[in-house]
């Protein structure tokens, strides 16, 4: 379970966050909704370390992870795929796929790759290849590849379909509804498509202007007109 | 005059001198690649002179002498060489070091009437023009007769031996090759040059090996004299060698190699051992000689951190023909003055040089000759005579008349102002 | 803008007219030695800071515009004039330029900087191999032609004060700094700097954007190369010779630094870097010997304090030094 | 039918890899043509040999009547094609004004000469430019980030910068590589308004994989899987072709297209 | 033909003289993307220390275990405290600031140990090994520095292909950011890099150094052709970087030997263009061709 609170945080004198505070539950999907610039990519890096928080906090699993280096955090079962392909493109598929492994302290299995594998197929024919050649959604579903090979308990994902074909989009959410039964996993999931997040979300959080303001179970959400109007835009 | 200008009056420059100093300067590679060596000369100046002012000075001046780093680099040459000139304004320069870099400044210190003495560097353009260059004086002997004598001596005790050339790509190179070829066109079947820089100097001595050479005529740098050694030591070449005097320095070179063993070289003083050179200076290897045991004490007394080496001898040697020079021009002496002085009584100088040096109003080159010695156990010695020369076709002929000089006494010259 | 930048080359020259005749021939040889670094580390922060290329040889163009004012000085009597034979150097060097920039053109990184790098050693080979023609080591002397007389009697008739060689050359390095400025600005402000500059920051979308690529990165070195070569001129004339150990791996890298010193991309930059350049190291062993240490180590003091400075600014100003100053003024200014 | 754009028979191999297989397409003038298909089909490789930044093994490209050969990417904007990248690509060390300066490039008047001398027609040149790109940031509604730097901006307003640079030169064929990617609903739909109204100046060729925009926008849809046109068509074909919906939309999604 | 030979086999040597400083050069662009110019001074500063342990009566052995493991901790500490601060920030930057510490190494080397030549002794013989009645241009040092280097090539090669630190690695100097989203100790993985580099660099300064002269400036020759060695590899592949050396190495010493020393570094000039005018990425270079 991965709970904010009061987190504050910012690039300038302006703040990006503005005192958000959320809990995702065990084996729940959390979505982060809201307009470009809200301030969703800015809590996922704060909660990652990335961006230094001025106040606040944020727990896994009750433990405070103040202090803890971003570098610690795939130790303690917290995977981010961040927004915008993190893709080393300099490196081989399947090297990609193996540091994803390594950040949790653990030797990558044939069996772990074949997961993968068998979830992108593309990923296996391109395995010894740099990722360097490879088309802008095979880097998503790369860098998601990654992300799972780590084993997750907690999982933030910063806009997972972007670039991705339909048909992947809705396997891959399939996926994560899996591992979310199936494992206990914790997903915080921003996404610009709020649509789609929503329909497989279990609550979701806006943010508007760095500040939370809603935060719902996700199927109210979706049938709040106003809001969806207001925020949302669809 | 044009423009309306007033017109200066002509006289005797005294820039640099007051009634209790004079100052002087010169340019030394202090830092860089030619650091390694040069770098001591000027704290033997700078020791002599020291010694010079605690007995009084000359005529009651104390020498200053300001040094400036160039780096070997004679971009940096001219720039320290106007600091000199036109900030630290100072009399003479003299002992200026190293052929390309001091080239760069000779036109411009024969333009501002500065006195260039007393250049460390054996090329001819020093001496060779005093037309052109009237206020330039060489010192060490040049090039060009260094190679006259090694060839004359290999020409007549070593009729048979296949000659190789071993030259550093400059100047000094060219000078000794054209020297040599006066005497052993015939005998010279290879000539291998290095470019200073360019430590593998492998191919260069293969290439000599190819030939057939049994005896090379090296003129090169100390450095390069232990890594020709080197290498053949490493491809079984063993020659007889004659190291021009530049790179023969035995102390020096016995040291570099000293360490080149552990199993292989075992004694480097060996090494060297039958190795021919020539000297016009007593150096480290002749600690008895009256001028050694002179600047031995003029550097416990004065020296700066370290040993004596050669290299603090050269310039104390260059420093003792530079107060020569001073007393020579005169209670008053002027720039002008001091070039007139040479000119007219350098050629009798006493000093440490074996050989006198050429001064005349046709003539700035200096020291005339050398004499041949061959190494044993770290120790040059001699083969001939000295033997003196001038340029082109000169004759070689023994004149020992300088060798026979002993320092006075108080250790400072007492040279008459010339008329 | 281009009205702007006449003005102010119009208010350089006065202080530069005002600032020679005011100092001695000392300051004024040092002042002509400034002047030929600016000029080259103009070149080369134009085409470091706009246009992303990394030249490590600019040292060897230097060489090859000293080389060819050095030959064209050679014979003793009646040579071209000396402003013609600065735009002959330049133009040669433009020459030598276009060529190693088409090759460089596809080169990135640290496979150009190896490239410049292996230039900066290789250029001065040759003189080394044609030493018949180009004087080998001892390199070529060069004498600085006679100041016409028309000239002489002018600056007498302004100043009162007679036009010495020094003052003379120094007069033409500071000329070339005005000119070499404003075009440079004029360049950097027109659509040929912001091609270039499009080209450092995206390849892809350059080329898109109508850009060829290779074309603007010759062109650029081009412009640097010239640049560099009437620096190379003017540093014959200053050095009186021109010389392969003249021109070191050493004098390219210093360039390199004093760019970046000075703040990369800026011409004012330039200006500081070569001023650095010029005054540091004599400032520095000056103040050593005053401090009692003896020549050796006050020379090598030169060095130590220029790495020690270029370490500190590098980390502490990475924007230079005009950067930085510009940075300390905002801040006063808001604060 | 001068303005048309063709490929026929174009095919691309790498290394083994099938990236392309005997590709033809067209798009006509005032035409705004979708290109859909899973990830890796070939799509960003189709626009690659569009630009000339990928030569085709086999195959034609046709503008204007006339065949491009040895097409270079710099000289598209002369030939009045202009292309947006999936990436944005923007120049970050310059501007807004500058990044939009550089695509209006292609009408600049005047050489490196007058710009060295800074003659007075260059300035003029000058002015011109800079009137064509305020006027390009207005149509944008982005002229008040004129003077700032790329990398601050938001997403959106750095996506329009991108998209303002390409329209400035004023191209008649404009290739966009999935514009509407991590932008909101909302401003999807703008986008798709946006290029709506191009299409009196110019054709349109647009990779996206939001079908929603694809279906609103397009005249025509190609669609590609590995390297294969597999279907071509109107919007409502297209969404009804069963071997589309396999390969690439899947069941449920079609569903929300209309939603709108 | 004895001629040939010696100049095949000092070409040799000297390429793998070349090819030690390329591989530290290859290791520290591929841990950080840093070409450090600072290497050969810091090898220098290394050797001293050595030199200083041998003169004082310590054995080789000593001295060459001293000079490693002063290397290591120079590196990384050149890294934990200077480099750190410009890494992953604008590359020029990153080449000033290394060659500024050439300078100021070098010139702290001059004050602390003088700047006259000293020797620096081999362990192992530097006769040239007999065959028959003719010596051969290769001496025990010789095949001591031919089989470091080809131990620390394999050493590298296993490191960055097989071990996942090399991953490690190599993942923190493409992408920091990443690298430590993945758990990647990105500080660490750079510290290590520069200190084994500097570890290889003081290798190659024993090497060059060994049976030769030793002055502040004795490895600034090799400044250059490691450089253009490395380059010439490609940069980013141990194998490239031996390779490059190799050919380096010989067509240097047969350009010296045949056609004149002072085109030396003409040569070099002309090997480089040819071979990025073919290849621009280096002869090694992985293919990176995909751009859009
Ligand atoms: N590196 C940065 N420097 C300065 N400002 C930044 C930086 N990154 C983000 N911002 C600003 O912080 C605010 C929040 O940005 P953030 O990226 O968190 O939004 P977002 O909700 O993820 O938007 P998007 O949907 O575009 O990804 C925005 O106003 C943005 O411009
Ligand atoms: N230079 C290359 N070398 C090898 N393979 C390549 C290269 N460029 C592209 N590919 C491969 O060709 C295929 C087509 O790539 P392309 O980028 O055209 O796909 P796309 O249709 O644009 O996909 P997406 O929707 O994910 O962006 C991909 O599988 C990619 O991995
Ligand atoms: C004897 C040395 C001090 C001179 C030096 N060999 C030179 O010509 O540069
Ligand atoms: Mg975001
Ligand atoms: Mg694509």
């Amino acid at each position: 379970m991965l709970t904010v609170d009061n987190l504050s945080a910012g690039y300038g004198p302006v703040p990006a966050l503005d005192d958000v505070s959320l809990t995702a539950g065990h084996g729940e999907i959390t979505a982060v909704l809201g307009a470009n610039g809200a301030g969703k990519t800015t809590l996922l890096r704060t909660i990652s370390g990335l961006v230094r928080a001025r106040s606040g906090t944020v727990s896994l699993d009750g433990r405070p992870l103040t202090g803890v280096s971003t570098e610690d955090l795939p130790a303690l079962g917290l995977a981010h795929v961040p927004e915008g392909r993190g893709v080393l493109a300099e490196l081989t598929v399947e090297e990609n796929l193996r540091l994803g492994a390594l950040g949790s302290r653990r030797k990558t299995t044939a069996a772990d790759l074949r997961r993968i594998y068998d979830l992108f197929p593309v990923l296996a024919e391109r395995g010894t290849g740099l990722a360097h050649v490879l088309s802008g959604g095979e880097r998503q579903m790369l860098v998601i590849g990654r992300a799972l090979l780590s084993r997750p308990k907690v999982l933030l994902l910063d806009e997972p379909s972007l670039g991705l074909a339909p048909k992947v989009v809705v396997q891959i959410f399939e996926l994560l509804r899996g591992l979310v039964r199936d494992d206990g996993l914790t997903v915080v999931l921003v996404e610009q498509n709020a649509r789609s997040a929503l329909s497989i979300a279990d609550h979701g959080v806006v943010l508007n202007l760095g500040k939370v303001v809603v935060r719902d179970d996700a199927a109210t959400l979706a049938a709040d007109d106003g809001l969806r109007h207001a925020y949302l835009g669809f | 005059g044009a423009g309306g200008r007033p017109e200066g009056e002509e006289k005797g420059s005294t820039v640099g001198i007051t009634d209790t100093t004079i100052k002087i300067g010169a340019h030394f590679p202090l830092t860089g690649v030619a650091a390694p060596g040069y770098s001591e000369i000027p704290s033997g100046h700078q020791a002599y002179y020291d010694y010079v002012n605690a007995n009084g000075g000359v005529n009651g001046r104390k020498i200053e002498f300001v040094v400036k780093d160039d780096g070997y680099n004679p971009t940096n040459t001219s720039q320290v060489t106007n600091e000199l000139v036109l900030n630290d304004e100072i009399f003479a320069m003299v002992g200026g070091l190293g052929t390309p870099t001091h080239s760069a400044v000779v036109d411009y210190l024969n333009d501002a009437k500065v006195p260039d003495l007393f250049v460390s560097s054996g090329s001819l353009q020093w001496g060779d023009w005093p037309k052109e260059k009237p206020f330039t004086f060489g010192w060490q002997p040049d090039y060009e007769i260094e190679g006259k004598i090694i060839g004359d001596w290999v020409a007549k005790n070593m009729p048979d031996a296949k000659v190789g050339l071993f030259l550093q790509d400059d100047d000094f190179g060219r000078d000794g090759e054209k020297g040599a070829r006066r005497y052993l066109d015939s005998q010279i079947v290879a000539v291998a040059k290095y470019t200073p820089g360019n430590t593998d100097v492998a191919p260069q001595i293969a290439q000599l090996q190819a030939a057939g050479v049994d005896l090379v005529l090296g003129f090169n740098v100390p450095s390069y004299t232990a890594l020709s050694q080197l290498v053949s030591l490493k491809i079984g070449f063993k020659p007889k060698w004659f190291y021009s005097n530049v790179g023969s320095d035995p102390a020096l070179v016995g040291s570099l190699l000293a360490r080149f063993s552990e199993g292989a070289v075992t004694d480097s003083a060996s090494l060297l051992n039958g190795v021919m050179s020539t000297e016009y200076l007593p150096g480290m290897d002749a600690p008895d000689d009256p001028w050694m045991k002179l600047w031995q004490k003029v550097w416990d007394e004065h020296g700066a951190d370290g040993e004596l080496t050669n290299y603090r001898v050269y310039g104390m040697s260059q420093a003792y023909t530079f107060v020569q020079a001073l007393q020579a021009a005169g209670q008053d002496p002027t720039r002008e003055g001091i070039v007139e002085a040479i000119e007219k009584s350098g050629a009798s100088f006493e000093g440490p040089g074996i050989a006198p040096f050429r001064y005349t109003g046709d003539s700035h080159l200096g020291i005339s000759g050398m004499s041949v010695v061959e190494i044993q156990n770290g120790i040059g010695e001699d083969l001939t005579p000295v033997l003196v020369t001038d340029l082109g076709d000169t004759p070689i002929k023994e004149d020992d008349s300088a060798a026979g000089d002993a320092p006075p006494s108080n250790g400072i010259p007492d040279v008459k102002p010339a008329e | 803008m281009v009205r702007r930048h006449l003005l102010l080359a119009l208010g350089a020259l006065v202080v530069v007219v005002l600032v020679l005749e005011t100092t001695s021939q000392f300051r004024n040889a040092q002042f002509a030695a400034m002047a030929y670094y600016a000029i080259a580390a103009a070149g080369l922060t134009i085409l470091t800071g706009l246009n992303g290329q990394l030249s490590l040889g600019h040292g060897a163009l230097m060489a090859v515009g000293a080389y060819s004012t050095a030959l064209m000085l050679q014979s003793r009597e009646g040579t071209l004039p000396l402003l013609v034979i600065l735009a002959l150097a330049t133009v040669i060097t433009v020459v030598v330029g276009a060529l190693v920039g088409v090759a460089a053109a596809r080169l990135h990184g640290p496979y150009l900087a190896g490239a410049t790098l292996a230039l900066a050693v290789a250029i001065p080979g040759i003189p080394l191999y044609f030493s018949e023609w180009l004087g080998g080591e001892q390199g070529l002397n060069v004498r600085m032609p006679e100041i016409p007389v028309w000239l002489a009697d002018a600056a007498y008739f302004v100043t009162g004060q007679e036009l010495t060689q020094i003052r003379y050359l120094a007069y033409l390095g500071w000329l070339g700094v005005i000119v070499v400025f404003v075009l440079l600005a004029n360049l950097s402000r027109s659509r040929v700097g912001r091609n270039w500059q499009a080209v450092r920051d995206d390849e892809v979308a350059a080329e898109l954007a109508g850009i060829n690529l290779g074309r603007a990165r010759v062109q650029a070195f081009v412009v640097s190369a010239g640049c560099a070569g009437l620096a190379g001129g003017l540093l014959a004339l200053s050095a009186r010779l021109a010389a392969p150990s003249g021109f070191t791996l050493t004098l390219s890298l210093l360039l390199l630094s004093a760019v970046v010193l000075g703040g990369l991309g800026s011409l004012v930059g330039a200006l500081v870097g070569a001023a650095l350049l010029t005054f540091l190291p004599q400032v520095v062993t000056g103040a050593g010997t005053d401090l009692g240490l003896t020549d050796v180590q006050a020379a090598q003091l030169a060095p130590l304090i220029y790495g020690l400075v270029t370490v500190l600014v590098v980390l502490l100003a990475p924007a230079g030094l005009a950067g930085g100053l510009r940075k300390l003024i905002h801040w006063r200014r808001s604060s | 039918m001068a303005e048309t754009f063709e490929m026929s028979g174009v095919s691309v191999n790498f290394g083994g890899l099938v990236a392309l297989s005997d590709v033809s397409l067209s798009v006509a003038a005032g035409q705004v043509l979708g290109v859909i298909g899973p990830n890796g089909a070939g799509k960003t490789t189709l626009f690659n040999v569009a630009c000339g930044f990928v030569r085709p093994d086999t195959g034609t490209l046709t503008w204007r009547g006339e065949e491009l050969r040895k097409l270079r990417p710099h000289q598209l904007a002369g030939l009045g094609i202009a292309r947006s990248l999936q990436e944005l690509g923007l120049f970050d060390r310059m501007t807004v004004l500058d990044n939009v300066l550089v695509g209006a490039d292609r009408h600049a008047t005047t050489g490196f000469w007058p710009a060295l001398l800074g003659l007075p027609r260059r300035a003029k040149d000058e002015r011109a430019l800079r009137d064509r790109a305020m006027a390009a940031l207005e149509e944008f509604d982005i002229a008040d980030v004129a003077a700032r730097y790329p990398a601050s901006l938001p997403y959106p307003v750095r996506k329009r910068v991108a998209l303002a640079r390409a329209l400035v030169g004023e191209p008649d064929l404009l290739l966009l590589d999935e514009p509407a990617s991590g932008l909101s609903s909302a401003e999807m739909a703008e986008i798709g308004e946006l290029v709506r109204g191009l299409t009196d100046r110019m054709s349109v060729m647009l990779v996206e994989h939001h079908m929603d925009l694809v279906m609103s926008v397009c005249d025509d849809i190609v669609v590609l899987d590995f390297g294969k046109v597999i279907a071509r068509g109107a919007p409502a074909e297209i969404q009804a072709d069963p071997a589309v919906q396999a390969a690439y939309l899947g069941e449920d999604v079609v569903t929300g297209a209309d939603s709108r | 033909m004895q001629q040939l030979l010696t100049t095949v086999l000092t070409g040799v040597t000297l390429g793998v003289v070349y090819a030690a400083f390329a591989l530290a050069l290859v290791l520290i662009w591929r841990a950080t993307r840093i070409v450090n110019f600072a290497q050969a001074p810091m090898a220098m500063i290394t050797t001293y220390i050595a030199l200083v342990l041998i003169d004082a009566g310590y054995s080789y052995w000593l001295g060459f275990a001293a000079a490693l493991l002063s290397g290591l901790v120079l590196g990384a500490v050149v890294e934990r405290f200077v480099v750190r601060f410009v890494s992953g920030k604008s590359e020029i930057n990153a080449v000033i600031l290394t060659l500024g510490l050439f300078i100021v190494l070098h010139a702290l080397a001059a004050i602390v140990f003088g700047s006259r030549y000293r020797s620096f002794p081999a362990p192992f013989g530097l006769r040239g090994f007999q065959i028959g009645d003719t010596t051969i241009a290769l001496t025990g040092f010789g095949v001591f520095t031919v089989v470091a280097v080809a131990v620390v090539m394999v050493g590298l090669v296993l490191l960055f292909r097989g071990t996942d630190l090399g991953l490690r690695m190599r993942a923190s100097a493409f992408n920091q950011e990443v690298s430590r989203l993945l758990g990647v100790k990105v500080g660490r993985m750079l510290t290590l890099g520069w200190a084994l580099a500097a570890l290889v660099g003081s290798l190659s300064g024993l090497l060059i150094a060994g049976g030769g002269l030793v002055h502040p400036s004795y490895m600034d020759g090799v400044v250059v052709y490691g450089f253009v060695a490395a380059v010439l590899g490609g940069l980013d592949s141990p194998v490239g970087a031996v390779v490059g050396g190799l050919l380096l190495g010989l067509s240097l010493s047969l350009v010296s030997g045949y056609v004149g020393s002072e085109l030396v570094p003409l040569a070099a000039l002309v090997i480089l263009m040819a071979v990025l005018l073919l290849k621009p990425g280096g002869l090694f270079a992985s293919v990176r061709e995909r751009r859009v």
